[in-house]
């Protein structure tokens, strides 16, 4: 028998049966991370999305408390100081009825943020459950669901919007109006509630389009068929294995649908069903300086940029959130 | 003595993933020599593929090979340009793959991914030609009216016929060596003999040498010459068919035979290797076997075991078989 | 035969699945196709054939995964094949399944205690949470996992401890019956000894019974009492384990166990395989006659006519084939 | 500086100008806006016409002569009058034109003007015979004219696009089509139309059958067809446009140093409704307080920027009184005083009309809501009104806007407390204004109602002498403005931009502009 | 297939029916009527009005009326610019539309997919982050702020292109094509680009470069074809929805196209002209997606459209 070189340095008595506990010492099992653990361990990992982490929460900081320090009212109209370029007392400029931008740009990311998120959240929760029951029961229930779904899309919006403009904004002030609606709503008023009622009943349809195709290729997976073994009910295996395990496409489609939300959010208080004025929002905001363009292009910018920051910092956000919980993307 | 086709000599690949460097192949040599029959085994995950992906460049991103030489036909591989590169795989060496349905380009058809191997190694041919030369190939690997199938997309496929497909693609340039990667692990065991039969049968008349990777040991029983055991990035054990089988000496390749369901009788308790596969992340400094090895000594946990060989060529890397280790193998092998 | 009380009876089972083909014409494919048998209690029943033969589709059929087209089902003499959700639940807990792939089969959002828990949850096996934990516990201890395992995600585990884990999610609600489908065949050949092993202890220890499905024939040989080769959604031989690889009737078989690749290399280079030709046929146009026919060396013109009987050769010795004994 | 002003015949360049979008039709019967009447004048020619000072001359009809009881017109069309395919123009071409419009089946929006001839309204609505419209030739070139009630300014009317001649002959053929195409589009103006490109551009080259031809200087007349501010704006920067209506408020400023905006008076008045039948604005003090505390002057200097009037009464400027000067307005003197100087003063009184209506300081104040339309700017001066009763009244508004149909009807209904409103007159006499808010009129949005004021109105309507006719609108103004049922803000202008090197347009108080004298320095 | 087409259409014009019908009623049941507005209308002229457009009828004769024209191909007359037929009104607009649209959606497709197989094969290098950067950017700037901008910057400022746009010179498409392409596009460009990275991983690529083909092979003929599968996809709607014009690109840059009339006509509550056009844009649509499945069966042929 040959015998390497550098093996002959090795004393003698290393050459007898290792002990169970020495053998131990060298199987190290990871240490175990739950799930939700090991997804923030991923996701503080990507710079990218803790950066635009960052973003966001200065912006909602901004946003909850900056009017609050401002020494102007978003509505405050100062006059003599109409169409100022951004200067030390008004960082933004004001617009052309003396307002400060500054304020009515921090209210307006609160109304945007408000609506992007809200908006995203309802969509996903409408489109979800439609998504998933359609794709989950499949068959003629799905064929149906779907072309209601293409109904939904394919009926002009500003109509249906003109029409919830009519029959949405009486019940809804006479609800505020009334003794028993709670306290949240009121501070929410008519405008937002109307916006979100038309972004939840218009606005699902490509979440549940994107759930139904998942699911449909999810409850083939065997570990659904697992739990139908066990016993489990229909709604136990949506609720608990098939969304779950969507949550990647979810996450991805919710934050594209926060642009989407916040565009229409400014087209909605153009055509009237937005927050009324004098409140603003960025996308009012954007939409109202396109109109002095040549002579007060800050007037754009500040709001514009504003929008841009908050959509890139959520979708940056978004991806790194769908990599931090998707459980393959291990290590 | 034979000129060797192959000669791979202490490769190392690794993989830089973000949690740390996975040492995939941790220093692997052998030779091959042309129309022999190349057997490797082993645990999943012990760097079978990845070895034999570094000889035809299909080491990708986060990989990389950090040490070694592969020669073939006397040429460092790595040494080559480009053109002889682009030769060297598909004409000189060829691969077949484990996974007949995902290994074939499903928006294409057979007899154009067939085509394409076919003008990669006669360049500019005519299409009549290119359908001769398929309806050939097809022909070979036993396929019926393949006239029609050239036409025909993957998904038409049955499982078999795409693996027959495949190969067919692999003999279309002509190589003198095939590596196949565990070519019949997704097929059943009436098509799997079908295919090994088609294998041995090509092999007779073209005189290729064949790298086989299988975890089956009834496959390697079957078809090799020479057989190499893996585990952990490591070629632990290597020697003729015969000795491997009949003589094994590593604890691995001996409790690998021993766990065979086929030589107990019923009633009987199977024989298991204990413990867990390992993590490549964190290998022992030591023999990467260590913590599942029965006959397992101190040295073994901290220092890497030293290779043995007998004279017929089996050689063994184990510390088992060290003079210091009075008591060898021979006593535990109780199988 | 371990013992005689006929735990499952199945009558003339058919599964067949509509689909629809490239041209959006209706076809069913036949995946199980008029099939009877027993299963005695405490007994393990080997099903082995090619893929696509049936073996998973009878195995879920019988716990009622999918809705029959034709047959009936008695699970202990009580016929189950027309139960509504509500009363099948019961016989959930009875019958349970372990998948061939360990990877696929288990949520990998859900933690292990999770997953195990999941069983015990539908079926109010826990009286406390401590119960609970107490009992996931013991499961996992049962199956060879460590307690502190209970809070880790599958995709922490080796494939070995995958399927340990889906034995133990299976075992949970303490049933009668298992159907493992190819429970080793995703797994290293180092590990495929330890989960047989576990198998087997359960058996032993829980008394219970098992379909057991592969293509493996040396694991069935090993693991099984009786054995059914399945073909396109037919049986076409049962019978017990060593009188099949002593003396297997039908072509089919023969050549199956042929085709096993012989672990040692002096046999393997000796031995005289039957090598079949052609692939099995598409189960949507399935074979006149006997449906091997079409492979089959010894094929005649009857075969193409007649559907051979599945009958009893005597001593519970099942074969379909119109020449047995004579080839 | 590119576009098609490049595209120039012998004489001149053309004229490229935008006034608004694509007009819904060029037919005369069917028009119903100003820029579709805009276009009809280059095409077309009444009786009477614009002339180079923008007022009233004769047009198509050389003289004309009026009864003593001002009912009965006889018109004398000019022998040299010709339509644009070279046939003699003749009073039936009136009559057929005429009697389209107010016919029932024509259904056109301007019907009303024919009211004033004689059973107009009642063929409109269907009660009379078409035949008995007061018209008649008296020969071809002699068109006598039947009022239903003395008109003295019955010439405004003839001049209005919709009382032009139509051709009997090709309108009846194809009356929906004839007037989308140049080749059946027979006008007897000083253009004829040359093209129509659909949302895009409406060409007008010079007639040589138009019988005053030779004082007509503008070759070409382009009208671009736009919508988006921006992009008329950038038309105009571009030089694509010389002429340019409806810019972005926020452009004027930098415009006018440019030296390149025009502002020109517009009959019309912007005024809120303060809707009477609403608390708190049953009550006239009320009402009398709200409209006083607003400081007319800033939202005329800092949110509207247009050179806009502040209105100090409901008539607007520009509408003459016995004599053409001083006007009406200005003989009627401020009703409520529109003076920078006394806009404290009026705080003063508000606040005391406020309290002693019973809310000191705006307290107890039920819910008011302010209505508006979106989209068309009317949202910053409901925002500084807002800020202005908030401060000088103590009183919160809340602001809803509504897309223009949604709110249309809900102004009719009378949702809101207050509505954005504004009336632009058809001609020049007060009763274009006045008229409108008699008991239940369909734009008496602020739901006014005073008998006396209905008294004086109809009283008006059959008033033959001028100088007492005068006095009554003055009489019945002074009663409107005593019970503010609406708060009038300000007199409409109309900012356009021109091109510095145009010279010689004409742009009317009823919102015409006429290029048939315009040149390029 | 024949069947597959004949089923498809049925539920199409199923489909349609049930839209058209819905728009019907949405559009009377909204408030408003084409013909109030600023202008004195007395009630003579407003009954006149509404008898000669037949808005005077119950509403269930007024949809059966409408219903039997659509069936003979008659969309009726436009209200708000009389006297233009709407099938002309839509047959003059759609070709702009369709012009810049199909200009747009080119530029989209093209430019989208390269830019999103370069950022996958570059993946985090700075070519990559860059492209990453400028396409979420893409998708966060409203469409309005882009077009005018673009406008005011090119258009005005550097008189590098008309603002005005007939669609008659090359040019005249740049900024309104950019303008309505770019939020397409980065979408395109981040699908093209999370596909490539799924794709370049798959075990067929493996196989081509195993056969000894050039990287260009592999990664154009067998990668870009996989990949682009979720692009048509996303194609077949954006295409429809770019095709039928956007309102704010077309008023922005004055284009004559459909998109515009869209929006004016229901503000202006033009109901023959909605009508119209929300059937024909239905049309559009369902074509579009039809078409992007036969398209998808031929770029994947496992594909099965009848599923
Ligand atoms: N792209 C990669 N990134 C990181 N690690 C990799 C990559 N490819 C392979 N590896 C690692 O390299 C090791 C060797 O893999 P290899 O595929 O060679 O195993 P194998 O022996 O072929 O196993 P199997 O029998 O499962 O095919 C594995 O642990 C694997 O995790
Ligand atoms: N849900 C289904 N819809 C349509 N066809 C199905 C379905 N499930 C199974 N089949 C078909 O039924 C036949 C039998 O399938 P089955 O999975 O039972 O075979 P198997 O013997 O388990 O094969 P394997 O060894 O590959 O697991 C196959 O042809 C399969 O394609
Ligand atoms: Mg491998
Ligand atoms: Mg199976």
């Amino acid at each position: 028998m040959r015998e390497m070189d550098n093996t002959a340095v090795l004393e003698n008595k290393l050459f007898m049966p290792a002990t169970e506990s020495e053998k131990a010492t060298v199987e190290i099992m990871r240490p175990s991370v739950g799930y939700w653990k090991d997804a923030w361990r991923r996701l503080r990992a990507n710079k990218v999305a803790i950066g635009a982490l960052v973003v966001i929460l200065l912006v909602l900081l901004a946003a909850v408390i900056g009017p609050m320090l401002s020494p102007y009212k978003y509505d405050q109209i100062i006059k003599g100081s109409e169409n100022l370029s951004p200067n030390v007392q008004h960082i933004f400029g004001t617009d052309s009825l003396g307002r400060d931008l500054f304020t009515r740009t921090m209210i307006g990311a609160r109304i945007s943020i408000a609506v992007g998120v809200v908006a995203a959240i309802m969509i996903s929760i409408i489109g979800i459950l439609y998504g998933a029951v359609s794709g989950f029961l499949g068959g003629w229930a799905d064929i149906v669901m779907m072309r209601i779904v293409d109904i939904v899309y394919s009926v002009p919006t500003v109509l249906i919007v003109i029409l919830l403009q009519v029959v949405l904004k009486d019940p809804i002030d006479k609800y505020l109006s009334s003794a028993n609606s709670p306290a949240f709503l009121k501070g929410l008023g008519v405008g937002l509630i109307s916006i979100f009622f038309v972004l939840a009943l218009l606005y699902w349809v490509d979440m549940a389009r994107i759930v139904r195709g998942q699911i449909l290729a999810l409850k083939e997976q065997e570990y659904v068929l697992a739990a139908k073994v066990l016993g489990a009910s229909s709604r136990d295996i949506i609720s608990k294995h098939l969304i779950p395990n969507c949550i990647g496409q979810i996450i991805v489609v919710a934050t594209l649908k926060i642009p989407e939300a916040i565009f229409v959010e400014s087209f909605l208080s153009f055509i009237g069903l937005g927050v009324s004025i004098p409140m603003a929002s960025l996308g009012s905001l954007s939409q109202a300086a396109l109109k002095g363009i040549y002579s007060y292009p800050y007037m754009l910018i500040f709001p514009a940029a504003t929008i841009s920051v908050i959509i890139l910092s959520m979708n940056l956000f978004g991806d790194g959130l769908r990599d931090a919980l998707d459980p393959r993307m291990k290590k | 003595m034979v000129k060797e086709l192959l000669k791979i000599n202490d490769l190392k690949v690794s993989f830089f993933t973000p949690a740390g460097e996975v040492k995939a192949v941790n220093g692997i040599s052998y030779t091959l020599e042309p129309g022999k029959v190349l057997g490797i085994v082993g645990e999943s995950g012990s760097g079978k593929s990845v070895s034999s992906y570094s000889i035809m460049g299909l080491i990708d991103k986060p990989g990389k090979i950090v040490w070694g030489s592969i020669t073939f036909n006397g040429k460092d591989v790595s040494a080559m340009n480009r053109s002889e590169r682009l030769n060297f795989s598909g004409n000189e060496v060829a691969m077949i793959f484990q996974d007949p349905m995902t290994c074939l380009n499903p928006v294409f058809t057979v007899g154009n991914q067939l085509a394409e191997s076919l003008r990669h190694k006669y360049g500019k041919i005519s299409k009549e030609e290119v359908r001769k030369r398929s309806i050939e190939l097809l022909t070979l690997v036993g396929i019926n009216v393949p006239e029609k199938r050239l036409s025909q997309y993957p998904h038409e496929f049955s499982g078999g016929m795409r693996q027959r497909a495949m190969i067919a693609m692999a003999l279309a340039g002509a190589p003198k060596l095939l590596i196949a990667d565990e070519p019949t692990t997704a097929l059943d065991v009436t098509i799997q003999a079908q295919i090994l039969e088609l294998l041995k049968d090509i092999q007779k008349k073209t005189g290729m040498a064949i790298v086989l990777i299988t975890h089956d040991l009834g496959i390697v029983a079957d078809m090799a010459d020479d057989v190499i055991v893996m585990y952990g990035g490591r070629i632990v054990e290597q020697g003729s068919v015969y000795s491997i089988f009949h003589n094994s000496r590593h604890p691995y390749t001996k409790g690998l035979i021993r766990s065979l369901p086929d030589l107990k009788k019923r009633g009987e308790k199977l024989i298991p290797i204990k413990g867990n596969p390992i993590d490549l992340l964190n290998l022992p400094k030591g023999c990467a076997f260590a913590p599942r090895c029965e006959s397992c000594l101190k040295v073994c946990i901290n220092h890497m075991p030293a290779e043995y060989a007998t004279e017929d060529g089996h050689r063994t890397a184990c510390w088992l078989y060290d003079e210091r280790a009075n008591n060898s193998g021979e006593v535990k092998n109780n199988g | 035969m371990v013992n005689s009380e006929v735990l499952l009876e199945v009558n003339n089972l058919k599964q067949y699945f509509h689909i629809r083909n490239n041209l959006g014409e209706k076809a069913s494919v036949k995946a199980v196709d008029d099939v009877t048998f027993n299963i005695y209690r405490g007994e393990t029943l080997g099903l082995v054939g090619e893929s696509g033969s049936g073996k998973t589709t009878l195995g879920r059929s019988i716990l009622r995964i999918y809705d029959l087209t034709d047959g009936r089902i008695k699970f202990s003499g009580v016929d189950i094949t027309k139960l509504r959700k509500d009363k099948l639940l019961p016989y959930r807990k009875k019958m349970q399944y372990i998948f061939q792939d360990p990877y696929a089969s288990l949520d990998p959002r859900m933690t292990v205690s999770d997953i195990v828990g999941e069983a015990l949850d539908i079926h109010k096996l826990a009286s406390s949470k401590k119960d609970r934990e107490d009992k996931i516990r013991d499961l996992l201890k049962l199956v060879g996992l460590n307690t502190e395992h209970s809070s880790r995600y599958p995709h922490e585990f080796s494939g070995g401890q995958r399927q340990r884990i889906g034995i133990a999610r299976a075992i949970a609600v303490e049933p009668e019956f298992i159907v493992c489908d190819e429970p080793v065949s995703a797994l290293d050949v180092s590990i495929r000894a330890q989960i047989i092993n576990t198998l087997e202890e359960m058996q032993e220890r829980l008394n219970l019974t098992y379909l057991f499905i592969s293509h493996d024939l040396g694991v069935v040989r090993h693991t099984c009492d009786r054995v059914g080769v399945m073909y396109l959604g037919h049986f076409v031989e049962l019978v017990e384990s060593e009188e099949l690889y002593k003396n297997p009737l039908h072509p089919y078989t023969q050549a199956l166990l042929t085709a096993i690749p012989e672990p040692d290399p002096e046999m393997a280079k000796k031995r005289n395989r039957i090598i079949l030709k052609g692939e099995i046929p598409s189960p949507v146009n399935p074979p006149s006659g006997c449906k091997f026919r079409t492979r089959c060396p010894f094929a005649k013109d009857l075969c193409s006519q007649q559907i051979p009987e599945f009958k009893d050769q005597g001593n519970g010795h099942y074969v379909a084939c119109h020449f047995t004994g004579k080839i | 500086g590119c576009g098609s002003s490049s595209n120039s015949t012998s004489s001149g360049k053309a004229i490229s100008a935008t006034i608004a979008s694509e007009p819904k039709t060029l037919d005369p019967s069917l028009n119903n806006s100003v820029d579709g009447g805009n276009y009809i004048l280059c095409g077309f020619e009444g009786l009477a016409t614009i002339g180079k000072d923008g007022t009233i001359v004769p047009g198509a009809a050389e003289k004309w002569e009026i009864s003593s009881d001002g009912l009965v017109w006889t018109f004398h069309i000019r022998k040299d009058a010709k339509w644009s395919d070279g046939k003699d123009l003749t009073s039936n071409d009136f009559i057929y034109s005429w009697k389209r419009t107010v016919d029932k089946e024509t259904a056109a929006d301007y019907a009303y003007y024919i009211y004033f001839i004689k059973n107009g309204e009642k063929i409109n609505s269907g009660e009379a015979d078409i035949n008995t419209l007061g018209v008649k030739a008296i020969n071809d070139k002699t068109l006598e004219v039947t009022l239903e009630n003395p008109c003295p300014f019955f010439t405004e009317i003839v001049a209005f696009p919709v009382l032009v001649p139509q051709r009997e002959d090709i309108v009846s053929k194809d009356a929906s089509k004839w007037a989308l195409d140049p080749k059946t589009y027979i006008g007897n103006g000083p253009y004829k139309l040359t093209s129509w490109e659909h949302d895009s551009k409406i060409t007008f080259e010079k007639s040589d059958t138009y019988w005053g031809k030779d004082s007509i200087v503008a070759p070409k007349i382009e009208w671009y067809l736009m919508n988006d501010q921006n992009a008329i704006l950038s038309a105009f920067k571009n030089g694509q446009v010389v002429y340019a209506k409806n810019i972005p408020t926020d452009e004027f400023a930098a415009e006018k140093e440019a030296g390149n905006l025009i502002i020109f008076p517009l009959l019309g008045n912007y005024y809120i409704d303060l809707v009477n039948n609403k608390p708190p604005f049953d009550n006239p003090k009320v009402r009398k307080a709200f409209s006083l505390a607003i400081d007319r002057n800033y939202l005329v200097e800092k949110v509207r920027k247009g050179g806009e009037t502040p209105a100090s009464g409901f008539v607007p400027y520009g509408i003459a009184d016995v004599k053409q000067e001083p006007d009406f307005r200005t003989t009627a003197g401020e009703l409520i005083s529109a003076k920078q100087e006394d806009y404290q003063k009026n705080i003063a009184e508000a606040r005391k009309l406020l309290a002693e209506a019973g809310y000191p300081d705006g307290k107890g104040l039920p819910k008011i809501t302010y209505g508006l339309n979106t989209g068309a700017g009317h949202e910053p001066v409901a925002e500084a009104i807002q800020q202005m009763w908030k401060e000088n009244l103590g009183v919160e508004v809340e602001i809803l806007a509504q897309e223009w149909n949604v709110f249309q009807q809900s102004r009719k209904d009378g949702v809101y407390s207050i509505n954005r409103n504004g009336w632009l007159g058809d001609y020049l006499d007060p009763s274009t204004f006045m008229d409108i808010f008699t008991t239940g009129n369909g734009q008496n949005n602020a739901k006014y109602s005073n008998p006396k004021y209905d008294e004086l109105i109809s009283a008006a309507r059959k008033e033959t002498d001028a100088t007492k006719r005068i006095q009554i609108f003055h009489d019945a103004e002074k009663i409107f403005m005593e019970d503010s049922p609406i708060a009038p803000l300000f007199f409409y202008t109309q900012p356009v931009v021109v091109s510095k090197d145009l010279q010689g347009v004409v742009n009317t108080k009823l919102g015409w502009v006429i290029f048939n004298w315009a040149s390029f320095k | 297939m024949l069947k597959y087409v004949l089923k498809r259409l049925l539920v199409s014009l199923l489909t349609l029916w049930v839209m058209f019908t819905l728009t019907f009623f949405l559009m009377h049941l909204t408030p408003g009527s084409p013909f109030l507005g600023d202008n004195k209308i007395t009630p003579e002229i407003f009954a006149n009005l509404e008898a000669k457009y037949g808005l005077d009828k119950p509403i269930l004769v007024q949809y059966e009326k409408y219903a039997q024209n659509i069936l003979k191909g008659d969309f009726g007359e436009s209200i708000k610019l009389s006297g233009q037929n709407v099938g002309e009104i839509i047959s003059r607009k759609f070709p702009y539309s369709l012009k810049l649209g199909l200009f747009a959606s080119a530029i989209a497709i093209v430019i989208g997919t390269i830019l999103g197989t370069i950022s996958a094969l570059k993946k985090n290098t700075s070519a990559d982050r860059v492209i990453m950067l400028v396409v979420t950017i893409g998708i966060a700037v409203p469409s309005f702020v882009v077009a005018t901008v673009s406008m005011v910057l090119f258009g005005v400022k550097l008189h590098m292109f008309p603002t005005v746009s007939n669609l008659d010179t090359l040019s005249s498409y740049i900024l309104p094509g950019f303008a309505l392409s770019f939020f397409p596009l980065s979408f395109i460009t981040r699908l093209m680009r999370s596909s490539m990275l799924d794709v370049i991983n798959q075990d067929y690529i493996r196989t081509a470069r195993a056969k000894g083909l050039s990287e260009r092979v592999v990664i154009f003929k067998h990668g870009l074809r996989n990949g682009i599968l979720p692009v048509v996809t996303y194609a077949g709607p954006m295409v429809a929805g770019v095709l039928t014009g956007s309102f704010v690109i077309e008023s922005i840059f004055s284009i004559p196209g459909l998109g515009s009339s869209f929006v004016t006509s229901i503000t202006a509550k033009d109901y023959p002209t909605v009508m119209g056009v929300t059937i024909f844009l239905g049309t559009l649509l369902i074509f579009m997606n039809f078409l992007v499945d036969i398209l998808y069966r031929f770029v994947d042929p496992r594909i099965n459209i009848t599923k």
